[in-house]
């Protein structure tokens, strides 16, 4: 009961962080929130296991607390040595 | 119910996929559609392939669609009509539609797929391989070329992982790259200035 | 290996429900602050509500409904692993933007030296390397 | 040496945990697996006293429930100004010298630093740490060093670590 009321919230939430991935504007937001996304998923995960009483749903979630990782880490580190990473939409990097 | 929520998410950054112009939000955004996709397997019991998903998906193709942008231009060239790629598309898409159609339920157990050799696994497979779960001794024995190739493309994975994460010793440190890095660092800072300018 | 979800005293059962909603609550702000923040690394901030309050207060409530068993111990290294490289990967992001020419919106007034150098700079990559 | 024993042993336990089946056959694959992680370890000069950490001992136990409490304490306030009407944020970059001797401390001050929500660590150079806070409270929180004195703590006697002229960003 907890449990699928806390993955219908985790749901919502991880929703709510699409909204910033889609707004943008720079590249960097998107990583902020593709990064919080894959945080979520990972709860998510975990929370989805105890909900259906099986816990190796545990080790999915070990799995992705570490390629979250390494997936921004690829992104930000091409971004930054590559210099490719101007703001998507207009020259105001920080604004809304 | 959680099925429809996830499939929603897909639909929704695909659709957010198609219609971004800039390749890195490009990438980043398949991250995300690759993390949702897993999470879906997951509700539909198909934990090792979950598993495959966040190895490969999520981490080494992240890494290579990042390598290949590195080499290519990150802005994609202005989107013009074609009538052609959109007919491709529909046409496919209403085949792989057409096809599902035939498929039995999801989850029968009178499905073909059940009837072959499912049930031989499930009645001899404690005796003949071992592990408690059938799972395990289907993929580590009855399958275990295919698992080898799939710890392969792992270990592939792992192993551009490990490149992309070196450890870079001061010693080792490269001298041209330092110098590239400044030269672009200058570049940066004049496009900077010059954006500064150009706003009021 | 077995979950141990029924049968259980009722108080640990509503510490670990406690846990999970303050987590839940705590996630669903640092996203609010996501979007409503003004800057990425303002942003980040938020996220890192995320990854510390949310992830660690709902990770810690499944550990009490867990009670001592191997599945605590898996909740404790996926807990670990975030709090490891959640810093890491925000400090990549940072550094990223900061190469990539985005300047941290800085409140005019603030009495920081950082800011007074900026603003007669006129960028802020004095401190990349 | 120790360090390699160290780690081994900390890998079979990892094994164990993860697995949770303790037949011959299994564990024979374990120390087998171990054995080879440990070896490309030396090889590849990984385990050192940033890798594998052990001066650390009993003294970074300490340190943790401290920094869990201060991140809760953080995760409160920063939710508050989140949730504002306007949001009460004075974002600022300020600089803070760290007093720890060696590179591993300074690391382990700027990621305390990130973990606790409202100052975000941006850039690191031999010691001197660029922090984003959010607001004026965490900044001036931040100035008054009292992480930098624990972290300092925990870290011990690490003069033999001390960071080199070659140090600074990673």
């Amino acid at each position: 009961m907890i449990y699928g009321a806390t993955v219908a919230a985790l749901l919502v939430i991880m929703g709510l962080s699409l909204v910033r991935a889609f707004k943008g504007p720079t590249v960097y937001d998107r990583m902020v929130a593709a990064n919080t996304f894959g945080t979520l998923t990972v709860i998510t995960l975990a929370v989805y296991g105890f909900m259906r009483g099986r816990p190796e749903f545990l080790d999915i979630a070990l799995v992705y607390a570490v390629i979250n990782f390494i997936g921004t880490i690829a992104v930000a580190k091409f971004v930054k040595f590559s210099h490719l990473g101007h703001p998507a939409g207009d020259d105001h990097g920080g604004d809304i | 119910m959680i099925h429809y929520v996830l499939l929603i998410f897909m639909a929704v950054v695909a659709l957010g996929l198609a219609r971004q112009r800039n390749l890195f939000a490009v990438v980043i955004l398949f991250g995300i559609y690759s993390f949702t996709a897993a999470l879906l397997y997951v509700v539909m019991d198909a934990v090792d392939v979950a598993f495959t998903e966040a190895a490969v998906g999520a981490g080494i193709s992240t890494v290579l669609m990042v390598a290949t942008l590195a080499l290519t231009s990150t802005e994609e060239k202005p989107a013009t009509w074609r009538v052609c790629p959109l007919l491709v598309v529909t046409l496919t898409g209403a085949v792989l539609i057409y096809g599902t159609l035939d498929m039995p339920r999801y989850g029968d157990p009178s499905a073909p797929i059940h009837q072959h050799v499912a049930p031989h696994y499930i009645e001899k497979s404690a005796a003949e391989v071992g592990p408690p779960n059938i799972v395990t001794s289907v993929l580590a024995s009855y399958r275990g070329y295919d698992t080898l190739g799939e710890v392969i493309v792992i270990f592939t994975a792992a192993a551009g992982v490990l490149v992309l994460l070196g450890r870079y010793r001061p010693k080792k440190r490269r001298v041209p790259s330092r110098k590239d890095q400044a030269v672009a660092r200058k570049t940066t800072t004049r496009k900077a200035a010059a954006r500064k300018a150009s706003s009021p | 290996m077995d979950l141990d979800l029924a049968g259980n005293l009722v108080i640990w059962d509503m510490i670990g429900w406690a846990l999970m909603s303050a987590g839940a609550l705590f996630a669903a702000i640092g996203v609010i602050g996501i979007i409503r923040l003004p800057d990425v690394f303002t942003r980040m901030h938020g996220a890192g509500m995320v990854d510390t309050g949310g992830a660690g207060l709902i990770l810690l409530g499944l550990m009490v409904q867990a009670g001592p068993t191997l599945v605590t111990v898996k909740l404790i290294l996926i807990a670990a692993f975030i709090f490891f490289t959640s810093p890491a990967a925000t400090h990549a992001v940072a550094r990223a933007a900061l190469n990539g020419g985005v300047t941290p919106l800085v409140e005019k007034g603030t009495d920081h030296k950082k800011t007074k150098a900026r603003e007669k700079g006129g960028d802020g990559k004095s401190s990349t390397t | 040496m120790l360090r390699a024993f160290s780690l081994g042993f900390v890998l079979l336990v990892l094994w164990g945990l993860l697995s949770g089946l303790m037949e011959p056959f299994l564990m024979a694959l374990a120390v087998a697996s171990v054995l080879v992680v440990v070896l490309i370890s030396r090889r590849m000069d990984v385990i050192d006293h940033e890798g594998h950490p052990i001066q650390l001992g009993w003294r970074s136990i300490f340190y943790w429930p401290w920094l869990f409490w201060e991140i809760l304490k953080s995760n409160l306030l920063i939710a508050r100004v989140i949730l504002g009407q306007p949001m009460p944020i004075l974002p600022a970059v300020i600089k803070v010298k760290g007093s720890q001797k060696s590179e591993l401390g300074h690391v382990i001050y700027g990621n305390s630093i990130t973990l606790t929500p409202g100052t975000v660590t941006i850039g690191l150079e031999r010691g001197e740490l660029t922090v984003h806070a959010l607001t004026k409270g965490t900044a001036d929180d931040l100035k008054s060093g009292g992480m930098d004195r624990r972290v300092t703590a925990m870290m011990g006697d690490e003069k033999k670590y001390a960071a080199g002229a070659g140090g600074g960003e990673p």
